[in-house]
């Protein structure tokens, strides 16, 4: 049953240095308060998951908060690069950042892998590419029925996984709508889990294309409204979209970027 | 009036014009999705979209600016998971056309999304790969938008993300396609305006043009008030 | 795009002697009028596919449409066997079944494997089970990344798939909910795929748990009002639960049965 | 009155027993259905009901007739798909106890519900395994309801369908545990009134008696009056 705690609590509580943490998010629900409060909470030596690493994981990256990402795409969609990953890579500040880097449909295999509490997942996808030279979690199998090769992906179970949804009930039970993305596979598969919510609210009430997460398969709900801005919440706010096109000049220089931090996040 | 467009118009024009109505397509954001709405709202109106985000037969009335825009959910016809976009959709067989974009392309439709020079020291980091291995390997037909420079049309990719052969690549400049014999992209057409001089300098290996290089109808005036209207609403959004 | 079609149509189209063949529901949204259909039509030599083979399959099998069934729970849920499966099996009345049996998460991952164009699922299930060993289509894969063995088992892609639905719009589109079970995976793994629905309708209001099967992807609609009896269409109307009972009498003996399929399906 | 009870309904009350609140249930139709809905009608209100039909925290008012009734899903905290039941739910590891019957059960706790009598020339054909072997091995622990006689207890199954170790086997004379030692089922309980001796001949082999052999307690007026409730109103639906 999900204990609900505030965001400082369970961020204290899930993540811990060292750990493998996803914060998932498709455009859509993306994480961005729990974000801050590992950055405030100087977490270090992280492994970042996601597949569209965004400007959360630029932020928590140019904090010096991790030094691994598994991810897909990192980019700030519709505007260009994250200076602070690009900074990590290409120059290593504020710290080297080990890549491990998949294609879309692997991560979203991956991650199904680990929902469904199996070691591996297959897919066509890899096949030709150098992600299956470079990248050393894609391999290939066989099919023991056709003998086809096939690429395979190992599940992906981490440490903490954390996304964000319109609600709870007083229970801990969770709801969210829209793009739902991988958001139910990464609380499924991660040891630990995070939901930040929009709001508590006394009933879930059934909406059309709404996921319902049991209060069981969740460790931990927070309340934190406005938690996915600049992102958006389906039928709470929307994207902002000049934000993502300022931070294009924030984070352009290693100076600007921390500025920005300290008066923004802390 | 017609002679007045961009090379950015007559290649966006240019990828809506490969659409045929009820085409089922995956569009990436950025240019993919400018040339399939532009599609949608003259020529190919039951085309359908869908996007990595999962959202099945959107019908945005304005460009989105990401690929996980609220509006793709609302008008679409189905919202599934990511895994599913992938799995069943993609994977399954059901997609017609992908639209790709990337940083580079090699004379046989190969793209690089991930690193402009060595690995592991890379002049510039990029993206990387993502959707991009699966919508060149999965989709029936794959359809390159980019525009034509040496640095992006090179004899070898820094990084091999996806592996394709697209049946058409369209630039800024015109279109090449694979050639039937060899497999080599060639220039098959110029925009209106465009030299073969200007192709040739453009691309960064040796470029052969089609026997019958032909030059593509310009924008009508119906795509061109289209377009623009689409651009001048996402730069407001914005 | 889907055609709309006339019941009687759609099953000369669509479903041939020697076809493999899916109808399914789990419990909910039964095709009954679609599996009359290919009974009047006479087809021959079908291999029937369904994870819970119920009281349609029970009739095929007694009308001898069917030469071999994939499956793996065929029963009359709540109250007992199925009689004419079990006279084909233990007598090979009207004529032997070849059985192919599976569990249900062997059966639905063929099904998801089927639709995701992959030759192959992994499943936890099967080990340590004789279905092992009786059932040819399972086999063992060892994770590339792990060493660890698992059940494998291959992709279902009927030549045909029919499942029941509550509406569909004049485009072809589907839409059902409730229980939605494996009718996804079954219109999208089938070469060919029939929906059989309660009404057309002009237009597909959004409904909480409603999933939507676009017209692309469906061969073939027909309207089949009722088309569930005796199972049900959520919102539409209720099981019968009386008929499952009175089935059991009903087709205890073959004169009864044939009789009653004679008066009842033609 | 306490002491009229009919021995399936011991068996029921003994099962519903086993489940403490909040509990998650995977759970088939039939005995075991009956059993976890008297849980949460009386002393377990939180148990939560889960049917491979894709239900997830049923909440029935009345017994269901079958795995998918329509109230299932009315009631149900979220409804999704029968591949998501069994791969993110089941196999995921989400389930603490499993429901099983089957037509026959030996030492080990191995169950068949596949044929009696040869495969391929069966006596009777059963329904199959349906979900068992995957429930059986993948919920953290199994329980097994069936009544306890000769036909159904035996030393060797005439099929092996699911592999499994239940932490107990509720029956109609009782319980019946795995010995620590040796892992084979003893009986452990007694219901009411129920000899040792009838236990013995209510099995296919050599059964073992526990040393501290012990009376269930036995079904209160409470447990009693819902279950009956329960069991009236199926009567009337059906």
């Amino acid at each position: 049953m999900a204990e609900l705690l505030s965001l400082e609590e369970a961020v204290a509580q899930l993540v811990h240095d060292g750990d493998s943490v996803a914060l998932e998010g498709f455009t859509h629900l993306i994480p961005f308060a729990a974000g801050h409060e590992i950055i405030r909470q100087r977490r270090r030596d992280l492994t970042l998951i996601r597949m569209t690493p965004d400007l959360v994981y630029d932020q928590l990256i140019g904090m010096g908060c991790a030094s691994k990402m598994i991810f897909s795409w990192g980019g700030n969609p519709g505007v260009g690069s994250l200076r602070r990953f690009r900074d990590a890579v290409e120059n290593g500040w504020p710290e080297p950042l080990e890549l491990e880097e998949h294609s879309h449909a692997g991560m979203a295999n991956r991650y199904a892998a680990g929902a469904s509490n199996l070691p591996f997942a297959v897919t066509r996808g890899y096949l030709g590419t150098e992600l299956m030279e470079r990248t050393r979690t894609v391999a290939t199998v066989e099919c023991p029925f056709t003998g086809e090769e096939l690429a395979a992906v190992p599940a992906l179970r981490p440490d903490a996984g954390i996304v964000h949804a319109q609600r709870a009930d007083r229970e801990g039970n969770v709801q969210l709508w829209g793009i739902t993305g991988v958001q139910k596979e990464i609380v499924l598969a991660s040891e630990r889990s995070l939901v930040t919510v929009e709001e508590v609210v006394d009933e879930l009430e059934p909406r059309p294309g709404a996921i319902v997460l049991p209060t069981w398969a969740v460790t931990a709900v927070a309340e934190a409204p406005n938690g996915a801005h600049p992102s958006y919440a389906h039928d709470y706010y929307d994207r902002d979209n000049g934000f993502y096109q300022r931070w294009d000049e924030i984070s352009k220089d290693r100076e600007s970027f921390r500025a920005w931090m300290q008066e923004n996040v802390g | 009036m017609n002679d007045e467009f961009t090379a950015d118009e007559a290649m966006t024009v240019a990828a809506a014009r490969e659409l045929t109505d009820r085409t089922v397509c995956f569009v990436g954001i950025g240019l993919p999705s400018t040339a399939a709405n532009l599609a949608r709202l003259t020529h190919a109106p039951r085309t359908v979209l869908v996007y990595e985000s999962g959202t099945i037969g959107s019908k945005p009335a304005t460009l989105p600016l990401s690929i996980g825009d609220g509006e793709l959910a609302e008008t679409a016809d189905s919202v599934v998971s990511v895994p599913e976009i992938f799995n069943y959709w993609l994977q399954g067989g059901w997609i017609d056309v992908g639209f790709l974009g990337a940083a580079q392309i090699d004379p046989r439709g190969h793209l690089n999304s991930t690193v402009i020079g060595d690995y592991d020291h890379p002049k510039v980091r990029l993206p990387g790969a993502g959707g991009a291995p699966e919508i060149a390997a999965l989709a029936k037909d794959t359809i390159v938008i980019m525009r034509q420079s040496p640095r992006a049309f090179v004899e070898k990719l820094d990084f091999l993300s996806s592996a394709g052969s697209p049946s058409v690549v369209i630039t800024d400049l015109g279109l090449l396609r694979p050639d039937p014999d060899s497999g080599e992209l060639i220039q098959t057409e110029l925009h209106p305006g465009v030299t073969a001089e200007q192709a040739r300098e453009g691309t960064g290996w040796d470029l052969k043009l089609a026997g019958d290089l032909t030059e593509t109808e310009p924008p009508s005036n119906e795509e061109l008030t289209v377009l623009r209207e689409l651009k001048s609403a996402l730069e407001q959004a914005a």
